[in-house]
């Protein structure tokens, strides 16, 4: 016997959210594209799309965000901090692939120095993950490890019913068990049976990969360039890719009052390492992308023990030269092999 | 995740402001600024963390932070001074920056060099042009306690005589019978006048050829500068673990969260700037 | 022979003779539907190249990639007529040596492709002047055009601003058109910043302003910015639009050939002007 | 009570010809509203669009762009060039929404004092009528509030 | 951040009846980087001035903006004063705060703040003005004249009286031009060719000048001051030194049936010649086209018969490069391609002949040894029709100008015909008379009243022969009537033309030319003599139909130009100029495309081994006149103007 939350108590739910001070997110589809954004009424909520266009990530790091606004007068500088709204939040409908993101980025915004835009966001939201039930072609959660229903990052652990009448509901940490306390009520005791997960077939081998890229070797591999040689140097996979979280510092305003800004930032990007004097460590696009694979694969792990990748496919399914995290790792394994 | 990692402040990207009390101007393109606290807290937290060898970012509002050495020792920690090179838009509005003006400061950052580690050896100082900043913190550091180290050699480089920089230190450091000062230009760099070496820095250093017995170097420089450099140190029998140098990125948050700095796994605003040469030697040099 | 066939064994003489040292064309992508750029480099890779309908990448802004060029060796690339276009304007702004390209062209209606004859991109002049004479892009697109033609200037903004809210400033459109090979894009230039670099509705209006104009007499229509865009922004219809523009004002139609004059370097006295007090 | 709405109309303009004009409309002693403030270019060739969005940027309700007539140009040619620039911008910016009423071009010589004084008065008129320009400062207000998330 | 001292003048009333200084005064303290703001009465005086150097030296001032009348009016003033103060002249601006406020505002409130926020923009420009230097440049002390017609001839000539050295290029075998062709000359009938020799052989004498004949102008690089010119001195296969000018070969040559160009095609000549009896240097050329050993191999009688052995088939042409510091174009004119005329039978009738042909027929000199004789036949024309505007002021036939010296003529060849053929009558029809110019209409008058040449104002339609005789249809549009004239001979004024390479050469020397392929002059009405590449002057008829006196007035003028400029060892210019960056330039070539002046050149990027690495544009600041036109249409944004930097601007911009 498990609890269970029915599609038809969804609207129920999210006045009862509403009336506790949550504001509900969940994918929307609007303007032709899917992302998680603020919902009034369950309606709005478009559950069947496999995985939004954009990420989680948007909601703890947005792609442009003023940290504080100076005002320089002849003898001082006064400023004003922006902090974000500190609004308790739920996030229904999270795929997994992005909640774990959010759990990866967490070591990274939080060692010695603790990033409070992203953890104001994080302390202020509760993750309602979803498992998916159906995976389109770039989906590998599986390769890296993870799952259609893995909990990583969530809060709550929704698994769908096989008569799609609702979700089996598994309460993962205490912020999600006070949320769902609210509506408490709304569910029901039920031995349900959940539908069959989404088939995620595993697509190259992650610790063949991580054994190739740790190997000194074959940081100067022709690998590189070839695998690379169609990359255009865009920013679609780092823009896309929940768990890239590079940034840059933008001034913005006229001469003496203005905003220091919090911007997204792409180590695709040429200029992204360039110094002022005009050398570049990375100097070519073969030696972006390899810094993105290490990264993510190599280094980030090293550091923090986690893959800097959930699986969501996104990187693959947005490039506009059908490159991809899945080609390249796919690759690395042929070469182990 | 203390308060005091978070400089007393929130909002860790949110820099202290700081008053320019002296200007100077040391080569073409290149000053230095010296530079106070104007709020008393951020000047104790800066005393309680600043150890040699720290970085940090200067800025302007409106403009931008750009990331450089503390040029000034930890002994000497009532101000700051950062020299930079006019190279960009933020070093081109600290260049023309005046006495009474206002600039933002966020750090220090990064490692130290460790000096105690120093006690008791003598010290060679290799520096390149623009370079001198960075060891000549480590130098005050050294000279502030003189008694604590053994011989001081210090070979400094630049491409021309107008292109060498803290010139007045320079003299008095000439003066000082306790420090072998060798300085030399590039072929070609010398003035009329000129009464110091010619040739490049590691040519020049191993004429010098100070000992590697009982010796910590400390050296800094262009690129191609170390890369040689490190090669004379080698004749000279310096083990890569007694060399220190600095490794200089982009870096735009200076706490090891956007993403720039890495060579390798290495974060060179969190594990760095200071390195052992070994060190170095062990990172991908693809992304040096 | 099917044009796929054809197409592949002439790539891989053009490789087995040594009169190209390169071949960039299309090859199977990551699913059954996609293509993607295929660099080959021996005989044997010109077997794998894919010539139909799904071939949609104008393949041409591979040709400007640093240091390609530079050794005076032939490249073959497979070019639709935009892409041949677009070759015309690298040449004629000096980008790129025609003389080095072996341009194997094709056309796709329907869902057919068919080969185009000629191998130079000067070979292709007749097909210019029919693709001015009848511009053919789709009608649909054209209607959308006039759609938004016809709403009141606030309903014009309304439309662009809800389009440019979505941009993330992932610079896909521009990295991927050809005609953006500038060494540093004016969004780089940080002295002064004239271009917000922060992805607020502000600047990425700005930034899609600036775009459209610098590519104004210069796009070709391959709509491989459109297609790029990761938050689909329907990027071609501001293109179409002034492409539109230079074509009835200056009767200008980008890439005729490569010694057509760039349309904003050059002026006739007796230009349009009626909108000039 | 708000006071009343006040244009801010910023011009570009050629020194040769439109600002010596506008000069010479001040030695006539001819009137027109304050509300315009010109930025002096050595020719029209000079007048970037740039210049125009952020003349926006800063709050202008509307914008001038003026220099010497077709054939009058110091530089022989900067006004042909100009001329096709602003057919294409003027396009790029109608197409995206922005009311040509508020983006002006015109040609006026250094004799024309009368003409810039009229122009000025009707431009100014035309914009106090059409109002702020709600739709951009809106987009200006967003980048200087913080992010609702 | 900067230290700016802003000066707000009153300008007496002007500026301080309507404008609150004092509040613009403090409000200007108040502004961030600005170390001094002070008010005074009149800045613009001597004591104001001094102020403003004191305020400079002791506040050490960075940038200094004077609140004032326009900057057209005291700029230089106060750059000068800043100048004199210590501080370079280009970190001063002008913030026009009368003319284009005070002056033209009647709100005090409105106006006050109008004047506050051009202050302050203009304060955030000068903040990020740079110190510039005037441009210096050194002037090559040579001139070269282009044309050896009568304007370059006496451009040469003065320039040359004026001690300066001079090349002199003409690409005939001799100097001349058009005018050594002509008989007489109007409004006062002396001889074209006794008033012109004398200007020939002193040229040709001229210790100043240096002639070189049968030569063209290949190649020309640089800017004003230093232009380098390749001269391409075409093989005249006959020793220039060796030659005595004897004429023997002339005499000799078995080849003697070519059409003389100097006559118009109504004589002949041999394939070595000169072309015509007074050439200067009278030293002959050989036709290498008609020339009969160049075409079969054998003949070289003039090589047999020449005494001094000048001869010498091997010759090839030469290079010569020049260091030139001033240029005049002084190229002339063609007359209009006659057979556009399909229906006044050119070409088709031999007795209908140009103006130009009836110049050679009624010469001394020419084929008919000054008599008018038809080619036909030889005979003397009884009736004779002038047909004015010939193409002139016709826009179907591509001319739309007025080719100016044609009534002229036509009047005096209706006089020397009647001088010359008595008995005879000359009909002339007309569109207009225009006789604008010293003694010109008393000089027409003269042609209708004392020579009775019938004038007819209207158009010939057509031109046909019957029975022997040329017949000319046309209409007397005074009379209202058609008119049918037998003539014997039928002139056409033809419509003075540009040469027909003109806009080619305009291409190698640098200069634009305007629709019909006339040169571009700088300004019409106040640089009528120079072009828009500074140190190219024009004179005569290549930058637009002229006569005798207007081109010899140009030349003049063109010479004083030059002699001014090379007055100065050096030239000093404006900096305003645009310079490129060229780490981000991309090479695409608009801006040269774009530039008025020509001043964009490739520059070859090259590795330290000395590889290409690529091409940038590269600005010639000799050329550069600082429009900007290429800053703009740069999209890298790589070109910037200095004076008014991308920087400059934006700052201004964000500071209103």
């Amino acid at each position: 016997m498990t609890k269970i939350l029915l599609r038809d108590k969804l609207d129920d739910c999210l006045t009862r959210w509403h009336a506790a001070g949550f504001d509900v997110v969940g994918p929307v589809r609007k303007n032709n594209i899917s992302q998680y954004a603020t919902v009034k009424k369950a309606g709005e909520l478009d559950l069947g799309i496999i995985l939004p266009d954009r990420t989680l990530k948007d909601l703890f790091f947005p792609q442009t965000e003023p940290m504080f606004s100076y005002r320089i007068s002849k003898q001082k500088i006064d400023t004003e901090e922006y902090l974000p709204p500190g609004r308790q939040r739920i996030i229904f409908g999270a795929r997994a692939c992005d909640a774990s993101a959010m759990a990866i980025d967490d070591p990274l915004f939080g060692w010695d120095y603790q990033d409070t835009y992203w953890f104001k966001r994080r302390n202020e939201t509760v993750i309602v993950t979803i498992a998916c039930t159906a995976a389109d072609e770039f989906c590998m959660c599986t390769s890296l490890k993870l799952a259609p229903d893995s909990t990583q990052g969530s809060d709550i652990l929704l698994r769908p019913l096989g008569d799609n009448r609702g979700w089996q509901v598994e309460e993962l940490t205490d912020r999600g068990r006070e949320a769902f306390s609210r509506i408490e009520a709304l569910l029901e005791e039920s031995p349900a049976q959940t539908a069959a997960l989404a088939d995620v077939p595993i697509k190259f081998d992650l610790d063949l990969c991580r054994e190739w890229l740790q190997n000194p070797e074959n940081f100067e591999s022709h690998f590189w360039k070839e695998i690379s040689m169609r990359c255009i140097g865009c920013g679609t996979c780092t823009f896309l890719c929940p768990t890239c979280h590079c940034f840059d510092f933008q001034d913005e305003g006229d001469t003496y009052t203005g905003i220091r800004r919090k911007n997204w930032d792409s180590c695709s990007f040429a200029l992204f390492t360039m110094h002022t004097s005009g050398r570049n460590p990375r100097s070519t696009q073969s030696a972006r992308w390899r810094q993105r694979i290490m990264h993510k694969f190599n280094y980030f792990p090293g550091k923090f023990n986690l893959n800097s990748c959930s699986g969501c496919g996104r990187c693959t399914r947005e490039c506009p030269v059908d490159m991809g995290i899945i080609e390249t790792l796919q690759e690395i394994t042929k070469l182990s092999q | 995740m203390t308060d005091n990692t978070q400089n007393g402040r929130q909002n860790i990207y949110k820099p202290a402001i700081m008053k320019i009390v002296a200007k100077r101007d040391e080569a073409p393109g290149v000053k230095t600024l010296r530079l106070e606290f104007q709020n008393p807290a951020d000047h104790e937290q800066f005393k309680q963390r600043y150890r040699t060898g720290m970085f940090g970012l200067y800025g302007i509002y409106g403009e931008g932070e750009s990331t450089f050495c503390v040029a000034s020792p930890e002994t000497r920690n009532e101000y700051i001074e950062c020299t930079f090179r006019q190279s960009g838009r933020v070093t081109a509005a600290l260049a023309s920056a005046e006495i009474g003006d206002l600039v933002t400061y966020r750090g220090p950052y990064g490692n130290r060099f460790p000096i105690e580690d120093f006690y008791g050896k003598n010290l060679l100082f290799i520096a390149g042009g623009i370079a001198l900043p960075p060891t000549r913190s480590v130098i005050w550091s050294c000279l502030d306690q003189r008694d604590k180290f053994g011989k001081i050699t210090i070979v400094y480089g630049a491409r021309t005589v107008a292109d060498l920089v803290y010139k007045h230190e320079l003299e008095e450091w000439q003066n000082r019978s306790d420090i072998e000062l060798v300085l030399t230009v590039d072929p070609g760099g010398e003035s009329p006048d000129w009464q110091h070496r010619i040739g490049f820095v590691p040519s020049i250093l191993e004429q010098a050829a100070p000992s590697a017995e009982n010796c910590i170097a400390v050296l800094c420089g262009p690129p191609i500068m170390i890369k040689f450099t490190l090669i004379s140190l080698g004749k000279l029998g310096f083990n890569e673990e007694n060399v220190y140098t600095t490794l200089e990125n982009r870096m735009k948050c200076g706490v090891g969260k956007c993403g720039r700095c890495n060579v390798g796994s290495v974060y060179i605003c969190k594990e760095g700037p200071v390195f052992t040469a070994a060190e170095v030697s062990r990172m991908p040099a693809g992304d040096l | 022979m099917s044009i796929q066939e054809q197409y592949r064994k002439k790539a891989a003489e053009l490789l087995s003779s040594g009169e190209v040292k390169l071949v960039i064309g299309y090859g199977s992508g990551s699913t059954p539907d996609r293509r993607r750029a295929l660099f080959a480099r021996t005989a044997d890779d010109a077997a794998l190249f894919h010539v139909d309908a799904a071939c949609d990448a104008n393949l041409s802004g591979y040709l400007v990639n640093e240091g390609l060029l530079s050794d005076k060796k032939k490249i073959g690339i497979f070019l639709k007529p935009e892409g041949i276009r677009s070759v015309n304007i690298l040449a004629a702004e000096s980008q790129l040596d025609p003389d080095q390209i072996v341009i194997l062209g094709f056309t796709e209606e329907n869902g057919t492709v068919s080969g185009l004859q000629g191998t130079q991109a000067s070979d292709f002049t007749s097909l210019m002047t029919a693709l001015k004479e009848n511009r053919t892009t789709s009608e649909k697109e054209q209607a959308l055009v006039d759609k938004i033609e016809a709403m009141t200037p606030q309903e014009r903004f309304a439309f662009w601003q809800a389009e440019f809210e979505k941009c993330i400033k992932c610079y896909a459109c521009r990295q991927v058109c050809p005609m953006c090979y500038c060494k540093r894009c004016i969004v780089d230039n940080n002295q002064p910043q004239w271009v917000h670099t922060s992805s607020h509705t502000l600047g990425n209006f700005e930034w899609n302003l600036v775009r459209a104009f610098h590519l104004s007499g210069r796009c070709v229509e391959c709509g491989g910015c459109d297609r790029a865009c990761p938050v689909n922004i329907p990027l071609r219809l501001i293109n179409r639009r002034m492409a539109n523009e230079v074509l009835d004002a200056f009767d200008h139609f980008s890439g005729m050939n490569q010694n057509q004059e760039p349309v904003l370097a050059s002026f006739k006295k007796d230009d349009p002007e009626t909108f000039i007090l | 009570m708000s006071k009343p709405f006040e244009p801010k109309i910023v011009a570009f303009v050629c020194t040769y010809c439109t600002y010596a004009g506008a000069d010479l409309a001040g030695t006539s002693r001819l009137k027109y509203p304050p509300n315009i403030r010109m930025v002096r270019l050595p020719c029209t060739g000079r007048i970037s669009p740039m210049f125009i969005l952020k003349a926006l940027q800063k709050g202008a309700d509307g914008v001038l762009v003026s220099g010497c007539h077709p054939g009058d140009c110091h530089f022989t040619h900067g006004n042909y060039h100009a001329r096709r620039r602003w057919t294409v911008f003027r396009a790029l910016l109608n197409f995206t929404g922005i009311p040509l009423e508020r983006i002006r071009f015109s040609w006026i010589s250094a004799a024309e004092g009368v003409k810039f004084a009229e122009l000025i008065s009707s431009l100014t008129e035309d914009i106090r009528k059409l109002g702020p320009f709600e739709q951009y400062k809106a987009m200006i207000h967003e980048t200087e509030a913080p992010v609702s998330l | 951040m900067a230290k700016i001292g802003v000066f707000i003048c009153h300008c007496g009333e002007n500026i301080g009846a309507k404008i609150d200084c004092t509040r613009l005064t403090s409000a200007m303290n108040d502004h961030p980087g600005v170390s001094v703001s002070v008010e005074y009465k009149y800045f613009c005086s001597d004591p104001g001035q001094e102020n403003v150097k004191k305020a400079i030296r002791e506040h050490n001032l960075t940038g200094v903006v004077v609140a004032a009348c326009s900057p057209r009016m005291h700029e230089a003033t106060f750059r000068k004063a800043c100048a004199e103060a210590g501080l370079n002249p280009y970190l001063c601006e002008i913030a026009n705060i009368r003319e284009q406020c005070s002056w033209v505002h009647t709100d005090q409130d409105m106006a006050t703040e109008k004047a506050i926020e051009i202050t302050r923009s203009l304060i955030e420009k000068v903040k990020l003005n740079n110190e510039l230097q005037p441009i210096e440049v050194p002037v090559t002390k040579r001139a070269l004249v282009i044309g050896g017609g009568i304007a370059g001839i006496q451009a040469a000539l003065d320039i040359a009286n004026a001690g300066q050295e001079v090349v002199l290029v003409e690409r005939e075998p001799s100097l001349g031009g058009h005018m050594a062709q002509l008989s007489e000359t109007f409004p006062t009938l002396d001889c074209s060719q006794c008033i012109m020799t004398p200007r020939m052989v002193e040229a040709a004498q001229h210790p100043k000048i240096r002639l070189l004949t049968y030569s063209e102008i290949e190649q020309v690089e640089g800017f004003i001051g230093n232009f380098k010119v390749r001269i391409r001195q075409k093989s005249r296969y006959v020793d220039m030194k060796a030659c005595t000018g004897c004429g023997d070969c002339i005499q000799k040559c078995p080849q003697k049936k070519i059409s003389d160009e100097f006559d118009c095609a109504l004589g002949k000549r041999p394939a070595i010649y000169t072309p015509f009896a007074q050439a200067v240097p009278n030293i002959p050329v050989i036709d290498k086209e008609h020339c009969t050993f160049f075409k079969n191999g054998k003949c070289k009688v003039c090589q047999k018969v020449c005494e001094t052995n000048a001869i010498n088939f091997e010759m090839q042409d030469e290079f010569l490069d020049l260091e030139i510091g001033a240029i005049v174009v002084a190229t002339g004119f063609q007359i209009q391609n006659t057979a556009m005329y399909g229906e006044y039978g050119y070409g088709k009738y031999a007795d209908v002949i140009t103006g130009l042909q009836f110049e050679r027929l009624a010469s001394a000199s020419g084929p008919t040894a000054g008599k008018i004789l038809r080619p036909s036949d030889g005979k003397e024309p009884q009736t004779i029709v002038f047909i004015q505007c010939a193409g002139s002021r016709d826009p179907s036939k591509g001319v739309k100008y007025c080719s100016k010296i044609c009534c002229m003529y036509t009047a005096k060849h209706a006089m020397l015909y009647a001088h010359k053929v008595h008995g005879g009558k000359a009909h002339v029809f007309y569109m207009d008379i225009r006789a604008a110019g010293k003694g010109y209409d008393e000089f027409t008058r003269r042609a209708i009243e004392e020579d009775e040449a019938a004038y007819m104002r209207g158009r010939v339609s057509k031109v046909w022969l019957e029975n022997g005789k040329l017949m000319v249809r046309g209409v007397d549009t005074l009379l209202g009537k058609p008119v049918e004239i037998a003539a014997d001979m039928v002139v056409l004024a033809t419509a003075i033309t540009p040469q027909p390479d003109a806009r080619e050469f305009a291409k190698v020397v640098g200069i634009g030319c305007d629709e019909y392929g006339f040169y571009n002059e700088a300004h019409l009405k106040l640089r009528p003599v120079e072009t828009a590449t500074a140190g190219i002057f024009l004179a005569g008829a290549c930058q637009s139909p002229k006569d005798i006196p207007d081109s010899v007035s140009q030349a003049s003028a063109c010479a004083s130009k030059v002699i001014g400029l090379f007055s100065r060892d050096q030239l000093e210019r404006e900096p305003v100029i645009a310079i490129n960056n060229e780490s981000t330039c991309s090479g695409c070539w608009g801006c040269a495309l774009a530039c008025p002046y020509n001043a964009i050149e490739k520059k070859d990027i090259l590795s330290r081994s000395g590889e290409l690495i690529k091409q940038v544009a590269f600005i010639n600041p000799g050329l550069c006149q600082g429009c900007g036109t290429c800053v703009t249409f740069c999209r890298s944004n790589s070109i910037d103007l200095a004076g008014f930097t991308e920087k400059q601007i934006f700052a201004e911009v964000m500071g209103l």
